[in-house]
């Protein structure tokens, strides 16, 4: 019986500390983003996740490895949590042939298929009926990998959401609706597209399971999201999940934006005291984690972007005529 | 060999390649329907099950990148559209999603989705249910774009797009069903990108598309009476377009006629002008003529249409006039009308 | 008192009595494109309302003349219901020059702007967001008018209509959207195509008014509309209505098809049952209207209808040349 | 007369004529907000109040066909998009319903409608950003198309489109913005369908579009030196396009090349050389070329973004083969690099 609940407190602190690797990993990544792009050689409009990295994380370690993830422009968190693929992030970031998109895709079109990052778009919301059908490909085929799509609170806005909503609704499949509900479709607030109180609210009258949470915390997320994998399988039909969350930088690029006026910086102090990474180290201390593992940790994976920034940087351009490469697929 | 409809070529082929690959499944709104999308999905709900011959919501965008979504996770997913007016709704997904998919995995990602849509035509269907847009789909890359006009190539060619691993458009016209052919019996493909001379002549030369490759052949027929010999080439894939039978065609005539279903500005017939004028300058003996439809939108009274849609009577006149000729009287003449076949609705 | 009793008695059957003439003209125009389509001369797809009369009627005659409306491609009742321009209406369907649209648009187009009716579609759902703007203007210039749109249960399923539905919401606009709900999308039933198990469930999570009626009782879904309306303008928001009703007729066409057997014939007869014509003939009657007075207002409309269908097949094709006519406005 | 720039010139189209016309408004995603839509819509929001300039929820098609709805009763909306990739997501409305609305009132329904859309280009826009799909609309009857180029062009077309009773799609290149030029303050409006000959030349006439402008002028001077000289022809509206300024040029240099910022295949360059290969055949003294994108979605990273676009070096190469000249050496002349202005994001 002890034996049994030391074992779960490993687990809950392997648990634990994995979500924190990611979350650092994420927020590392990130860190050096903005360290190496005012140097001009990543040509690629970034829209940062810093900030919303507990849902991505929480959800992708509760999806595990046999998963396929769709997302927006808003990729690099979800890419970075699906894929671990650090290296082939900051190779495309930087263009590279050896990118996951060789350079043709750039921060907006992240994929690497094999582990699950099928695509990330830059058009609002279309990425979730992709979603809807790599889902049902995954039901069809007993593949035993679950799906997800992560969106903002603006692609609920557009007919594509309903849609697909619908559609998974009716055909009964399996599949998670992640809304990483930021408040804001770039300046503009809930307030001027939405009509309706909630969409949480809204989206109970359908026929699939809903859970909604406000904490940006990636552990209470990845066990809301490991919740509704479970009722999704067993009861074969999709989930909804309704996440709030606060975007530090702009829109788009790598700077605070407080002084546009559209938005109030005290939003963000508040949201900066329950920042989740914080919260995760402070939880692995909680849990008997030692300050001095944690640094060993953070050391690692810093010195794994760090590695993977130098790579890209070193790394080659595509050769001419790649132009014309992988337009359509070529067997090899 | 034997001889069957369009229709039951189309039918031939998905249920040839259903029964080939378990991976191939077809949807989209009223596929297993009585009415079975005028007949071309009959049988499939049946030998199939509804696993593999799927309704859906009225979703025209979604369901597209639900295909899309599909295909790159194993299933090989063909989307029927009654209407290529539909498409409309789904341009989003096919041109911004589909088309690009592959390209953003550097060529990794297989994308085998094959949309077939039919062209109505005639008999008041009016500016909503009556487009082509055949033009827009290959104005794009990483689509590929068919136009079977022949039963045979109605199944030889949707075959080949089921089995493409690129995404397929595959454009039918609604007169062009009942027509019947010698159809091989077993499995065959025929080549993406490969056109077809339907007629050799020696002095103008007509590329034409669809449902204009039947009135080309009936101008022929009329012309023909008159010692004018039209040479037809059916370019059957419009992306790729394989311009070389053209291009050959054009060294013999030195006269092309382009007889689109759609309409000019900017389609398919510019497309074709514009490779001969590139390619074939100085083969050319006359300026070339194009043919399509008006340029309004598609009114619903016979009278009008008539005057919208252009004919055998059209392209007679273009060459007898192209090539300085008296105009042939064809008032005795018996042009096609789908009235005898088709008395609405749809 | 009692005068004003009998004033109100009298207002109510002169309603009544409005509201069955509206009802017995779309009927009997459907009569007499049953009875002369086989001649082959109104080559147009026809979408019969027959059966659904009672909502388009119901909804017209509680907007009045100062209103404007779209419709789907199952455009008579709503047309007719709206404008009352039966001879428009038939030279159309015959495509004569003097038909409301010349003979360009046909059963599936059917335009009288004058009259508020201002336009029907053949693309599901899409009539909807331009009822929106049209709504919109309405507001924006005091014009008085209210504005209304009707659509299936299929149109639901479409981007359209949860993009309209929102936007109206979000921007405060006094719209009334009017779900005629048959059960069916052709020949596919909302089991097939709804993730949800009631709409107006759904809708109601949104900022609009909804009401929901099953009774085929076009004074009842006046009176439901009238409600309507009122709240809208007071409370300057957009309200959902959705009516159940039964499509007597196929989807395409003039003839029945309870063979095809994706329906049963018995859902038909309880519909027909409490018809719509003949409960508005009941109440006529039940009001102190005598039979023969109801049937000199049929009469007169059945001889109107009849003139109307002789008028347009004797009428003017349009002239050559007329293709080219009105692709822009023209002033005159 | 004052210089200001071509990002100036359509704000103050649209304040001059909302100014004047009470019944004007502009809307659309982010409209009013502090970006103010690259500076387009600066000063609006403040000076006619958020009733005449609001933003939208996320819903291109809706949005489209919203404003088809308002201009039917009254208003004349201005739709504002970022990205004209976002108007595959309302090609319905669009095609199906505005570009049909009046003639199925049979020319009764005034649609005075304007949409704005911007081309993004280069700095890793990628395919999803990057399109242009002007022969999309250009191949639709009942829709106007314009393509302003300069700034004077820019604040003239986008008033006659304001004021016109049709629908009308401006499509603005994102590096004009930063153009200037001397514009009349007064309003005042170029009347659609009228070309504009940008630089007068004896050997070949070069039709550009938008910003291929920019790159023919900069091609023309290169070429000028080498004892060449171009005519460049500046359709601006592309429907209705009058072809009459092509084919006097035409006429005078026997030559023609079309460089159009967009995709080839079915493109407005392909109805360019259509027109000129029936209608000046006999001048046309060399085989007609089109320059445009290449047949791939738009990459991404800078490297194969210069592969993928044309400029003034395709063009410089493309006239001295045309010609027969050995090739000039560009190797020390200054192209234009956008990111001397712009470093995105953006
Ligand atoms: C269809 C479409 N419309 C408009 C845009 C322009 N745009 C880019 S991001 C964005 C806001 C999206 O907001 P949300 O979905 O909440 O995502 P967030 O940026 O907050 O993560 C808009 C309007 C677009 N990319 N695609
Ligand atoms: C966008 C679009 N998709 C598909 C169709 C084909 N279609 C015509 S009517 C119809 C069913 C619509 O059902 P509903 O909205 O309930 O209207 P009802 O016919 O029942 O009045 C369909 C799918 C179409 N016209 N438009
Ligand atoms: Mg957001
Ligand atoms: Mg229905």
């Amino acid at each position: 019986m002890r034996d049994q609940v030391a074992e779960l407190a490993r687990t809950d602190l392997a648990l634990a500390r994995r979500i924190y690797e990611l979350l650092f990993l994420v927020r590392r990544a990130e860190d050096y983003i903005i360290k190496h792009y005012h140097e001009d050689e990543m040509k690629t409009p970034m829209h940062m996740s810093m900030g919303q990295e507990a849902i991505p994380v929480g959800v992708c370690a509760a999806l595990g490895e046999k998963a396929d993830i769709y997302s927006s422009y808003r990729s690099h968190a979800p890419f970075l949590a699906k894929t671990s693929d650090v290296e082939g992030f900051f190779a495309e970031l930087y263009g590279r042939a050896e990118g996951v998109g060789g350079g043709k895709g750039g921060s907006m079109h992240l994929a690497n298929i094999d582990r699950g990052h099928m695509c990330s778009t830059a058009i609002v919301a279309s990425g979730i009926p992709v979603a809807v059908g790599t889902a049902f490909a995954n039901m069809r085929l007993g593949t035993g990998r679950m799906t997800a799509t992560f969106f903002g609170d603006g692609a609920v806005d557009e007919g594509n959401f309903w849609e697909s909503l619908n559609a998974a609704c009716v055909m009964r499949i399996p599949l998670l609706f992640v809304c990483e509900d930021n408040g804001l479709a770039v300046h503009t607030g809930k307030r001027q597209r939405h009509g309706y109180r909630s969409i949480a609210e809204v989206v109970r009258g359908f026929d699939c399971i809903v859970a909604e949470d406000s904490s940006n915390d990636a552990q209470r997320i990845h066990d809301i999201a490991a919740g509704a994998i479970a009722r999704c399988r067993a009861e074969r039909r999709p989930a909804f999940l309704l996440f709030e969350c606060y975007r530090y930088l702009e829109h788009v690029g790598i700077n605070p934006d407080f002084d546009a006026g559209y938005r109030d910086k005290r939003d963000y102090e508040a949201y900066l005291a329950k920042d989740c990474i914080a919260l995760q180290r402070r939880r692995l201390l909680a849990g008997g984690a030692t300050d001095a593992e944690i640094k060993a940790l953070e050391g690692a994976i810093d010195q794994r972007v760090r590695a993977a920034v130098e790579r890209a940087k070193q790394a080659a351009l595509p050769e001419a005529g790649q132009l014309f490469h992988g337009i359509f697929h070529e067997t090899d | 060999m034997r001889r069957i409809s369009y229709c039951d070529a189309l039918n031939e082929a998905m249920a040839q390649e259903m029964e080939r690959d378990p991976t191939v499944f077809v949807y989209g709104i009223g596929v297993p329907d009585h009415k079975k999308i005028f007949g071309t999905t009959a049988g499939l709900l049946e030998r199939f099950g509804p696993e593999r011959c799927l309704d859906t919501p009225l979703a025209e965008d979604t369901m597209t990148g639900f295909g899309l979504g599909a295909a790159v996770r194993g299933l090989r997913p063909i989307h029927i559209h009654i209407r290529v007016d539909f498409l409309l709704l789904a341009m989003n997904q096919l041109v911004n999603m589909v088309s690009t998919f592959t390209y953003g995995t550097n060529g990794r990602a297989k994308v085998p989705m094959v949309i077939r849509a039919v062209v109505g035509r005639g008999w008041g269907q009016g500016y909503q249910h009556s487009k082509s847009l055949h033009s827009f789909f290959a104005h794009i890359p990483g689509l590929k774009v068919v136009l079977p006009t022949t039963p045979r190539d109605a199944k030889g060619l949707l075959t080949a797009a089921i089995r493409d691993d690129a995404p397929v458009v595959c454009i039918e016209h609604r007169w062009l069903y009942w027509a019947e052919d010698d159809v091989p019996q077993e499995p065959f493909a025929i080549p993406i990108g490969e056109g077809q001379v339907l007629r050799r002549g020696k002095d103008v030369t007509v590329v034409a598309t669809s449902w204009m490759n039947v009135e080309a052949l009936r101008a022929a027929q009329i012309l023909a009476r008159h010692g004018i010999e039209l040479e037809i080439v059916d370019p059957r894939t419009i992306s790729p377009f394989d311009e070389s039978l053209v291009l050959e065609s054009l060294a013999k005539t030195g006269r092309l006629v382009v007889a689109d279903n759609d309409w000019v500005s900017c389609g398919f017939g510019a497309e074709v002008v514009a490779r001969a004028a590139e390619r074939a300058h100085a083969a050319l003996k006359a300026p070339v003529r194009r043919i399509g439809f008006q340029f309004t939108p598609c009114p619903t009274v016979r009278a009008l249409e008539n005057e919208f849609y252009p004919n055998a009577r059209t392209i007679v006149d273009t060459v007898c006039d192209m090539l300085g000729r008296a105009p042939i009287d064809t008032s005795g003449e018996d042009f096609y009308s789908h009235e005898r076949r088709f008395k609405g609705p749809f």
